[in-house]
């Protein structure tokens, strides 16, 4: 196996090891179902997938999936069921850790999926929230993976889908009645960004291996903050590595 | 037993001729990405089926390609595109340009969406839900509001509900596995219900597990036997999804003129499903293997 | 595969000592008239569980026996009396005399009920209905109340929802077949849930179907292995309803020492399940008959 | 056969007429279960029956139901549910007649399950509603089956747990937001009594055989009212008593 990796391998290693071992984890598509798979064959064999789609499991599918509704995701699941199941699952404070994809993130870690430019004659009409603004909003703490990009990491989205930190005010979340804790981490192509805890603004907590800061500051649409202690993205392991190949990758698109 | 109950099985085109009427609130794909009925989207296209609103969850590229066939005027769903892309095309081209007509949009995440289905079942004019707080969709879409702290979401009320499942008898039983999505809401709220599916079995079938009968056959009006009518979607223990074909839906539907001709291709030069899967190749995405549930007893004595 | 997971294997001794504090609030009886976990109540009782606010719909006569005992606080159910005769005569003695003590009543519906539990499942304070309305439980319940024409229910979460199922593997994983009731909102709205089963079964049979896993295995933290635990009621497949055990009971109880000579020897002079069981004339309400349900195929490939 | 019948043999085929063919009925417990089976088997041949427990079915069981829920009434079941589905039909008008049993019925058609005397401290402690106020409140109109005496027909009843008519004012059930048509009938071991429609006031329709108008009177809470055109209650036909005493009958207690 080479050593080199991509940035998406990069990636998934290090959602990967956002997932604790026990937890309950809402999985959504693409990377993070890697994710999942890498975590629960590396150092949490025992964190549970939930999936919206109505899908809970203890281990990953054994072959590729292009939706979390494929039929190797369903064959050995623990419980098959409707959504709305599952979101109870969530409203309770059931589900530790959720995935959310997005087009653009603010410094607030609001996500949007909805539209760029005004509704009502949008610029682009992106797909929606599916869950997104649900796991946002209920779960313990989530993570978004993003190509980092200018137009993407801005300074203001123009539609809070799933809503961050809101508008990076103290308790901004709990004074809005959100159940859930809010981002933790928005994982890029060039490097992790973390929030501090209540909430705010988020700092660059680790590098990636190969990018710099000054190149984080230049990709990025607001004007970044950087953690005290900023370190390097710890690289993937071989493990990590050899579990992320051994799927197909589902990101290609 | 049955003698007396007439049968509702009949063509997909016969029961999208009675049951779908321009301008009915149709929930179809509420199993997301599995289980969705795309024989039945492409009959409406083929029908000339106008000034629809559709209501769903995620259904992949289902409500994208009746969009840019002009069938709709409302989207009550949690994300229209295509899961292999992301971006819906046609629903971009609809709601950016308005082509090939503008369309309204009620948005709604997967939970809100189930909630006001589940409203419109227990026949409540809302839910209270705890998803939706500081999101911009309390701003756009009219049918969810904050109130003390819950955002209450609408009853939605699908005129007709289309499913696809794995079995079902003729008198509307239906038997679906694997996640259910919001299948078992959508039925319920609707006014009716039209299954296809897979297999057209005996009543001993389905009756054999009354537990896994999805609705009561009073919603339903009608059953089509439409083998492969999920496809590219995948159907647990019948096929696979067929990445390949929805993959070549993202990238033919980029253009107007290149969704056009996908569509005559794949709809309306094909005049229904039968002569349709003789299209796909259907080696790759064919289950063959078995994977049995175990049997329960409903023994009575 | 599932070697990292620990059995949640007790007997019922440890689950009611390990799981059910004075107290409580315990869901009981929630598939209404079969499948009553009798086993787990007669524990409670001879654990001398005190305070405990009873939950369900209509459980047959085990919340009257439970009443009696003296183990109860309060009352959160639609009907509390035995099927055989109507009338709770525990139920009359504790709400009409104080006897053995008073309890507090929060009358519901049965629909009602249902959407107190869907309310602390989906984690809102109320759920909106239709019924109740012109009903004097609005004036008794303090937990249900008319606004704008409907009828808000505030949501009911049980610290722990116990339910007898037809088989369950170690983990939790429940199957229940028949009528299910208010069984699935009652455990999704438990802090935790208890499973007393009919068989212990590999976690290959469950996982075969996990469409009949009844909830998810993370709320489950015991499962107790109790055949006939919820006898006198019925259990499809399993056991037929022992009527004549039913209306011996209703007879018995008319009067505070009948109770009494009822409970003592059939609940506080018996150690155990397996040990009552030996007491039940099983030949006439034991099920022998097969009526298999037609298996599904949960193949991938 | 006998030609002889009981009251209680009339009261269910009285009940059974109530039931019209391809209805679906709300069946309840006791005496209606047996009147489900004796229209499903003579003059409503597509009634369905519908279960709160989570039930519905074609035909009857084949065998004596001591509760809605035992092994007889599943097998063969057109649908194993949740109770909330079956309440949702009911909630949207699905069901189109209900039976209730009660312990106290006033002229306004008020069933009473609940309290005699104070809920605080009641003379009787009653079991409570169970579905009946469900079904009193959404079904589109619902029959209730009674021993006639005088303690049970009251001029008010103590408590509503299940509402009829109301205080019998014109319209009372739409002004109060109550979706179902109200109480259509009550069969009692004596008479059977109607409404006018849009709600009122109980009628004597008709007298059972062996009965008559004064001792309705005398045993009744009410100053009773008596139809235009009171006629006697059709006796039993040879096919229903075939069909009730293939049966045992269930209401003993």
């Amino acid at each position: 196996m080479s050593d080199a990796y991509t940035s998406q391998e990069l990636m998934i290693a290090v959602a990967a090891r956002e997932i604790r071992d026990r937890e309950l984890v809402f999985v959504g598509m693409r990377l993070p179902i890697v994710a999942y798979a890498v975590a629960r064959n590396t150092h949490a064999p025992n964190a549970r997938g939930l999936f919206e789609v109505g899908l809970m499991r203890d281990h990953a599918a054994s072959s590729y999936l292009g939706t979390m509704g494929d039929p190797p995701n369903v064959a050995g699941a623990l419980w098959a069921t409707r959504m709305s199941n599952v979101m109870a699952l969530m409203a309770q404070g059931g589900v530790d850790l959720g995935f959310i994809g997005g087009a653009e993130v603010d410094r607030y870690g609001n996500l949007n999926t909805s539209y760029v430019g005004p509704p009502e004659r949008p610029r682009v009409k992106l797909p929606g929230s599916g869950g997104g603004a649900d796991i946002a909003i209920l779960s313990r703490r989530w993570v978004t993976l993003m190509t980092h990009e200018r137009r993407r990491l801005v300074e203001r989205v123009s539609f809070i889908t799933s809503p961050g930190h809101g508008d990076g005010s103290p308790d901004w979340r709990r004074r809005h009645g959100l159940l859930g804790g809010g981002p933790a981490a928005i994982i890029t192509t060039l490097c992790v960004f973390r929030f501090p805890s209540g909430g705010g603004e988020a700092y660059v907590d680790t590098v990636h291996p190969g990018s710099t800061l000054a190149e984080v500051r230049e990709m990025t649409g607001w004007d970044v903050s950087v953690g005290a202690d900023v370190g390097e993205t710890p690289p993937p392991t071989a493990a990590e590595l050899r579990e992320i190949r051994q799927r197909s990758t589902v990101g290609s698109q | 037993m049955h003698k007396n109950r007439l049968s509702k099985v009949m063509t997909m085109a016969e029961a999208i001729d009675r049951f779908v009427a321009d301008g009915a609130t149709v929930a179809l794909g509420t199993s997301l990405e599995p289980l969705i009925p795309f024989a039945a989207g492409h009959e409406l296209i083929r029908q000339r089926r106008q000034d629809l609103e559709l209501v769903g969850p995620i259904s992949d590229s289902l409500f994208d390609e009746l969009i840019g066939a002009g069938c709709v005027r409302r989207i009550t769903a949690a994300w229209v595109g295509n899961v292999s892309e992301g971006l819906g095309h046609c629903y971009r081209r609809a709601a950016e340009q308005g082509i090939p007509r503008s369309i309204e949009i009620h948005d709604h995440t997967n939970f809100s969406i189930s909630m006001a289905l589940w409203a419109a079942a227990w026949n409540v004019p809302f839910l209270p839900a705890r998803t939706l707080l500081g999101s911009d969709i309390l701003r756009t879409n009219p049918n969810v509001r904050e109130v003390d702290g819950l955002v209450h979401i609408s009853a939605v009320r699908p005129d007709v509900t289309i499913l696809h499942v794995q079995r079902c008898d003729a008198q509307g039983r239906a038997h679906a596995w694997g996640p259910l999505g919001i299948s078992e809401e959508a039925g319920l709220a609707a006014e009716r219900v039209i299954i296809s599916c897979e297999e057209l079995v005996d009543p001993a079938v389905t009756l054999s597990d009354p537990n896994r009968i999805l609705l009561p056959e009073t919603k339903v009006v009608a059953v089509v036997h439409e083998p492969g009518g999920a496809h590219p979607s995948p159907v647990q223990g019948f096929w696979k999804r067929d990445h390949a074909l929805d993959n070549a839906y993202a990238a033919e539907s980029r253009t107007r003129e290149g969704y056009e001709a996908w569509l005559k291709r794949w709809v309306l030069d094909v005049p229904d499903r039968k002569t349709y899967m003789t299209m796909v190749e259907v080696d790759s995405i064919l289950i063959t293997g078995n994977r049995p549930s175990e049997p329960v007893n409903f023994a009575d004595e």
